[in-house]
């Protein structure tokens, strides 16, 4: 017989104040099969898992439903809880009453009564539950990260150094991502490629790591623990085991006037190029949308020209397939461009330019070396405006988030122009000065203090060109809403953040949720930050939303830490709530008919066949049978079978049915 | 006479839609309390019968609601549905069965108030609709059958 | 009581019907409705087809429904409450226009539902159900009536029997207290019947195999089951038509605090019949229940109930979708046709 | 037809199948299966219109496996079902000897499961204009009126489950409805059990029917099952765009189009 508790959570006044719980407890506690029913404060506190537990030894119980928050919340503190009382974990089910009832009604008999059938179909549910055991995985214990941003770096060479094998995957030539084109850093101002460069030399030439540049995802298989990842290599069209790097082939390469993209289309590149000059790997590759061999078939000059003949104009692109039992996602952001901002005349007027382009002028190693001219005409400019928020908070725009990074850079830039123009006026049009870090407040009131830029809080509303000056009509909002016109020489767009291109793609080749920006979203907002809800895959830096360098960084440490702590074991477990077949007895065997439909229904390859023999080891039947390996428990085969052989642990057809029936049997 | 509430369950898969409702309730958006959820992992496990099942049992109204196309946590499960639904519902159609009475959607985690509007637009709907008086009627078990 | 009989004129026929109808008694009588003849809930005498050979369904869902509730229940955590049925709900009954193969099958429920105890679910809807029934005129080739030691004129299980004579006028046989208490309701409709020999106006139909021969042949071994059985589909289409197979299932509909037990039909066809928990099964095959079909009706019937289990009526022949015709079968197990 | 007789003759005598499945008279104008054993009855078989069951049903049945190998005969219908039925892997298509049979008795080899399938697709299903006809007058009709036509229609059902056994593709050693932990079909033969078997009848059928009518053909009750096989066969092809060759080995249910419609999906 069963003998089931069911425990309800006021969780303070958050469902307590809705749900009347005493008439709960009272009325659960005539559910047939129910011996123990209590409500209590916060059932999630140690003196309320101690209730549980002792409840659990007093009464016997065979079952426990917790009703309280989202199962997504404490299902796995509840299970736990039952555990330590010596019940198996997964005889514990969680009614939903905050999340799916007292939060979205208002105080009321109604609610009560969802209430009572929440917990009804719950307690008919965990009647069929069965003890499950967590199955055992061995674990590939090589680390995949994506993407050889900071972010991406960092988890890797943290991983590398806690002893495990890694494989980076670049999509562009060089490591580096975006901050290799910063030029200095806020609050301290020391230079990006300064701090930058010696880490990513470091990850090049570590033992522990395999590095994939101008190479990309091209599917994933498996699960946590046993990932069976394609890369494909881009074809670099040189031979990177002959090549030196010696950069001849650059030099003579005829293609002259491509954009470079590491500039911001500030200045131009070849068709066989590094990135820049620090690119780790430091070995060209061939643009070939652009070299006149591939468009023209005739040319090879840099062929011609090279000592090592390491030039491969039939390169293919390879794939890789590697094994790996941990992801990390450091793909990192983009910002919005060119057309997105009419209003403000960007693409249009050559000194409207965005951030990442000021850094580009500022940088020591950028088209202007360093010194602040404007790209139209090279003459140093006396008024720059910098506008922050341009397409951020902008519900208009699409964008309702805030970038976080733009305050702080704004307020840098700020900086750097006033040190390299001492004569120069910064403007900064502000929303909100969003300043929140360590010493960073400092440092923004040091670019308005001791800089002297001028903090006007309030929004441009366009700007034109008149006499070659960019005017800057905008207003003040601390003055009254007071026009405010300013004749400038150049104007910095703070432009929002953005998911970087491909992130859908690559989200749902990974089957890893993203929001609705194309962020990658996080298992849980506060106490799995840096998990997806795919198991074994994991988040660092911008590509989960806008993050600077020291929040990146640390991101990354917290994801390799999380896959160090996967490494550690030798076999990880697995929740064991996968697909199984049924076996009955001779001359049946299974209620499987062997027609195999189900094979292409399943996502991961799963269902494998299996020969049941007689003695004399002649096959009698071929069945379905699931490799728990594999499974992930979707179910998605139990629905489309037909004789219903295969069923869900923990979802299973019996219990389903209990839930229907009971959450509609109100007498 | 009473006010007809309708009864409608919910199959909702607990990546999107159940994570979903979660934030519903998050953020506090109140809706209609009509409806009861019951948890699957994806839609691609929801068996037909359940939702003919639910009717037996007094449903007025279904909710049938998972992850939108390509956001599926095991990546096909909401598409194997969907092709189901589709072949499902056309022969529930086709036999006089009041398709208007099963709600099939995408609300994803992120959609917390669209789970809520999802909720009022349903119960609004079968509100309209009535109970499902001549599903109801044959479901109760016949206590004899005589040919003829 | 004697057994008397009365004419009734074919012009009194329709009156007859619906005073009966009128009378707040349900009357089942075969109609015909897009080329299908069955039994039908009547309220007029023109939704009556007389002029059939055979229906498809047999006239024992009147006594024996393929649904039966036993009883209800309401279960709380502590009690459980069972509520009988009320037996007295059951409506008095009159099939009218059955054959006298139909009539005859009453017998053989009636063996198998008061064997070892007395099923008063049967013996009720029995006791309140009336067989007005109708001499054949017509036979086809499927009704074997003669060959079980019945005849298209046979009066067993009827509590009138009809037969159509001259002019179309009906020869009504009153053979039972039932049979009386019908006709003094409508007495007036009767005239004294003339000297008529009855078998002259029933169909003529010849007997083709000797059920004492064909007992004394059937074996459980050595016979022909399975070439007799390959064909067949194992539905259960001919239990379900048959006027005898009293074969049911138990079932409990509802869930744990209310609900009802059934029971239904159920047949011997159907691999599941027999199969055993343990999974086995004593019948995997279906040569096994093609022999438990016949043999049940032709020697253990007779053997334990003294009554056959077969009245001729053909029904499973007509339905089976493989044509396994059993009066075929049963000629060739009794050697032959005679 | 002496073409098929004598190849069966042949099979029979060289000992190379144990049996032939085929048609022969049977009583009051019928046709019906007949299992020839021994090749002096092969005089038995015929080939006629009146020909309609499906002999791939038996293709899957105990008691004929226990005979030995097998030829049947076979009709178009028939072939379709044992195509499917080798596609589902309920057994070799190699292990059956076939002896095919066009509308007029005429004797077809196949040297190959391809051939077959090319000799099906040469020969698309036509369904008859009466079948046609009441799809439509189903499809014109108001819900209300559809839901009181099939509960009419079912009403009628006996549960004898003669449309499942008839059917080559209903080939489950456990039926759902023979399942009963859940209770998923409730058992009772009144509205709500025969509505939920013939739904669930179509469901599993859906995809995989060769629509060849056996199941509508062999039901005592003259219910028009046919037809919801038909309908879903025809949504089938309208929705997913899936031709009637690719379905002979392929499940249209168990894969999917990432633009299948969704236009009843809010």
């Amino acid at each position: 017989m069963a003998r089931i508790g069911v425990f309800i959570c006021h969780c303070g006044e958050n469902i307590g104040e809705t749900v009347d719980c005493t008439k709960l407890a009272e009325v659960t506690s005539r559910f047939p099969g129910v011996v123990k029913s209590v409500d209590y404060k916060y059932m999630c506190s140690e003196p309320g898992q101690t209730l549980i537990k002792e409840a659990i030894k007093e009464n016997r119980l065979t079952g426990v439903v917790v009703a309280a928050c989202s199962p997504r919340m404490h299902e796995s503190t509840f299970r736990k809880t039952c555990s330590e009382a010596g019940l198996n974990p997964f005889l514990c089910e969680i009614a939903n009453l905050r999340e799916h009832c007292s939060w979205v009604h208002e105080k009321s008999e109604e609610a009560t009564n969802k209430a009572i059938d929440i917990v009804r179909a719950l307690v008919e549910k965990v009647k069929l539950n069965e003890p499950l055991y967590p199955i055992k995985v061995p674990v590939t214990k090589t680390a995949l990260v994506i993407g050889g941003g900071v972010a991406g770096i960092q988890a890797a060479l943290d991983i590398a150094n806690g002893g495990h094998k890694v494989i980076l995957v670049e999509k562009n030539p060089s490591i580096g991502g975006h901050m290799s084109q910063l030029s200095e850093t806020f609050p301290t101002l020391d230079c990006s490629q300064c701090i930058l460069t010696p880490r990513m030399v470091e990850l090049a030439q570590h033992p522990n790591i395999t590095l994939y540049s101008y190479a990309e995802l091209e599917s994933l298989d498996g699960f946590i623990g046993n990932f069976k990842v394609k890369i494909r290599k881009k074809a670099k069209s040189i031979d990177e085991n002959l090549c030196t790097g010696c950069g001849l082939c650059t030099t003579k390469c005829p293609v002259k006037k491509i954009p470079n993209e590491f500039d911001e289309n500030l200045s131009y590149r070849k068709a066989i190029y590094v990135p820049f000059p620090q690119a780790v790997p430091n070995k060209p590759v061939i643009d070939r949308e652009n070299c006149t061999y591939y468009l023209k078939g005739k040319c090879k000059i840099c062929e011609r020209f090279c000592p090592t003949q390491a030039i491969r104009f039939d390169q293919q692109d390879e794939i890789i397939e590697v094994e790996a039992g941990a992801i990390v996602l450091a793909t990192g952001f983009d910002i919005k461009r060119a057309d997105f901002f009419p209003e403000y005349g960007f693409g249009k007027y050559k000194d409207v330019i965005d951030g990442l382009q000021f850094e580009r002028i500022a940088s020591a190693s950028g088209p202007t070396l360093g010194e602040i001219r404007r790209l139209s005409d090279g003459k140093i400019p006396k008024k720059v405006v910098f506008i922050a928020c341009a397409g951020s908070r902008d519900p208009a725009k699409g964008i309702e988030y805030c970038s976080k990074i733009c305050c702080m850079y704004t307020a840098k830039h700020a900086i750097l122009y006033k040190h390299k123009i001492h004569d120069g006026q910064a403007y900064v049009f502000y929303m909100d000065i969003r300043a929140g870090g360590k010493n960073y407040d400092e440092f923004t009131r040091r670019a308005i203090e001791e800089e002297g830029a001028k903090y006007i809080r309030g929004r441009v509303s366009r700007i034109y060109e008149r006499d070659g000056k960019l005017i800057v009509v905008g207003a003040d909002t601390l003055m009254n809403a007071r026009p405010v016109v300013i004749e400038a020489d150049m104007v910095v767009l703070a432009t929002a953040g953005v998911a970087s291109p491909g992130s859908e793609e690559l989200a749902q080749k990974l089957h890893v949720a993203y929001d609705q920006y194309k962020f990658f979203t996080e298992a849980h907002p506060k106490l799995r930050p840096v998990e997806t809800n795919t198991a074994g895959i994991f988040l660092a830096g911008a590509c989960q939303s806008i993050k600077d360098i020291p929040e990146s960084v640390s991101q990354a440490s917290g994801a390799a830490a999380k896959v160090c702590g996967l490494f550690s074991q030798n076999e990880l477990t697995r929740d064991p709530l996968i697909a199984v077949v049924n076996r009955t007895a001779p001359p049946l065997y299974s209620t499987c008919v062997g027609c195999f439909l189900c094979q292409s229904v399943c996502p991961y390859q799963a269902i494998e066949k299996e020969e049941i023999k007689a003695k004399d080891g002649s096959v009698i039947k071929i069945i379905a049978k699931i490799n728990p390996g594999l499974c992930q428990g979707c179910g998605s085969c139990v629905a489309l079978c037909r004789t219903k052989s295969i069923d869900l642990l923990g979802y299973t057809n019996r219990q389903i049915y209990a839930e229907v029936d009971a959450i509609l049997n109100t007498l | 006479m009473d006010e007809f509430e309708p009864k409608i369950v919910a199959f909702v898969c607990n990546w999107c839609t159940y994570a979903g409702a979660d934030l519903t309730g998050t953020s506090r958006i109140k809706y209609a309390p009509n409806v009861r959820i019951i948890r699957f992992p994806c839609t691609g496990r929801i068996d037909f019968m359940f939702i003919l099942k639910a009717f037996a049992r007094g449903a007025d109204g279904i909710i049938v609601s998972g992850c939108h196309p390509n956001d599926c946590h095991y990546t096909s499960g909401n598409f194997h549905a969907r092709r189901r639904w589709i072949v499902f519902r056309s022969l529930l159609d086709f036999l006089g069965i009041d398709v208007r009475r099963i709600t099939f959607s995408w609300v994803s985690a992120a959609e917390g108030a669209k789970w809520a509007d999802l909720v009022n637009q349903t119960t609004a709907e079968i509100r309209k609709l009535g109970p499902y008086t001549s599903y109801h009627k044959i479901s109760k078990p016949e206590e004899e059958v005589i040919y003829g | 009581m004697t057994p008397q009989n009365k004419l009734l004129k074919k012009e009194c026929l329709p009156t007859f019907v619906e005073t009966l109808v009128k009378g707040g008694k349900l009357l089942y009588a075969p109609t015909k409705e897009n080329e299908r003849i069955e039994f039908k809930l009547i309220e007029n005498f023109s939704e009556i087809y007389l002029d059939y050979i055979q229906t498809t369904k047999s006239i024992k869902s009147i006594v024996f429904p393929p649904i039966e509730k036993l009883f209800e229940y309401v279960a709380d955590k502590e009690h459980v409450e069972i509520k009988d049925v009320n037996l007295n709900t059951i409506p008095e009954t009159i099939v009218f226009g059955a054959h006298p193969c139909d009539a005859a099958s009453f017998k053989v429920l009636n063996a198998v539902f008061t064997w070892d105890c007395n099923d008063e679910f049967f013996l009720t809807r029995k006791d309140k159900t009336t067989v007005i029934g109708l001499s054949c005129k017509n036979h086809d080739d499927y009704c074997f009536c003669t060959s079980v030691d019945l005849n298209p004129g046979s009066t067993e299980g009827s509590d009138i029997l009809l037969t159509r004579i001259e002019n179309d006028n009906y020869l009504a046989e009153i053979m039972t207290e039932k049979g009386e208490a019908v006709y003094k309701l409508v007495k007036n409709l009767f005239e004294p019947a003339p000297q008529v020999d009855k078998n002259a106006f029933v169909t003529q139909l010849p007997k083709l195999f000797d059920l004492n021969d064909l007992r004394g042949k059937l074996s459980f071994e050595g016979l022909s089951w399975m070439q007799q059985s390959l064909r067949c589909l194992s539905c259960g289409t001919c239990a379900y038509v048959c006027p005898t197979c009293s074969c049911f299932d138990i079932q409990d509909i509802g869930n744990q605090t209310k609900g009802k037990r059934v029971r239904i039909w159920d047949t011997c066809a159907l691999p599941q019949f027999t199969l055993h928990t343990s999974g086995h099964n004593p019948r995997h095959f279906q040569n096994e229940r093609w022999r438990q079909r016949i043999m049940h009706k032709f020697s253990y019937e007779p053997e334990r109930l003294h009554v056959y289990g077969c009245v001729g009526c053909g029904r499973c022949s007509r339905a089976c979708p493989v044509n396994i015709n059993i009066l075929e079968n049963l000629i060739e197990i009794s050697g032959g046709n005679k | 037809m002496d073409r098929v007789k004598q190849k069966a003759r042949d099979l029979l005598d060289s000992n190379k199948v144990q049996v032939v499945i085929g048609y022969e008279e049977g009583t009051d104008g019928t046709a019906r299966p007949v299992f020839i054993m021994d090749s002096k009855n092969i005089d038995k078989l015929i080939f006629n219109d009146r020909c309609y069951h499906n002999l791939a049903v038996y293709l899957t049945k105990v008691e004929v496996e226990k005979i030995g190998r097998v030829a049947v005969e076979a009709s178009l219908n028939t072939l379709k079902g044992i195509v499917k039925l080798a596609s589902e892997g309920q057994f070799v298509f190699e292990d059956i000897d076939i002896l095919g049979v066009n509308r007029n008795g005429e004797l077809y080899e196949f040297a190959s499961l391809d051939e077959v399938i090319d000799y099906i697709d040469q020969h698309p299903v036509e369904y008859s204009p009466e079948e046609i006809s009441l799809l439509r007058k189903i499809e014109s009709m108001t819900r209300e009126e559809r839901w009181e036509y099939w509960q009419e229609e079912f009403s009628r059902c006996i549960r004898c489950y003669a449309c499942r056994a008839a059917c080559p593709n209903c080939y489950c050693d456990a039926c759902i409805v023979d399942i009963n932990q859940p209770q998923w079909i409730s058992p009772t033969p009144d509205a709500l059990g025969n509505l939920e078997w013939h739904i669930i009848r179509a469901m599993h059928l859906a995809g995989r029917c060769v629509n060849c009518g056996a199941c509508a053909k062999a039901c005592p009750v003259d219910i028009p099952l046919n037809i919801l096989n038909l309908k879903l066969a025809e949504e089938i092809s309208k929705n997913f765009g899936i031709s009637e060759e690719f379905l002979l080995t392929n499940y249209p249910l168990a894969i999917y189009d990432p633009n299948d419609k969704e236009n009843f999906i809010k």
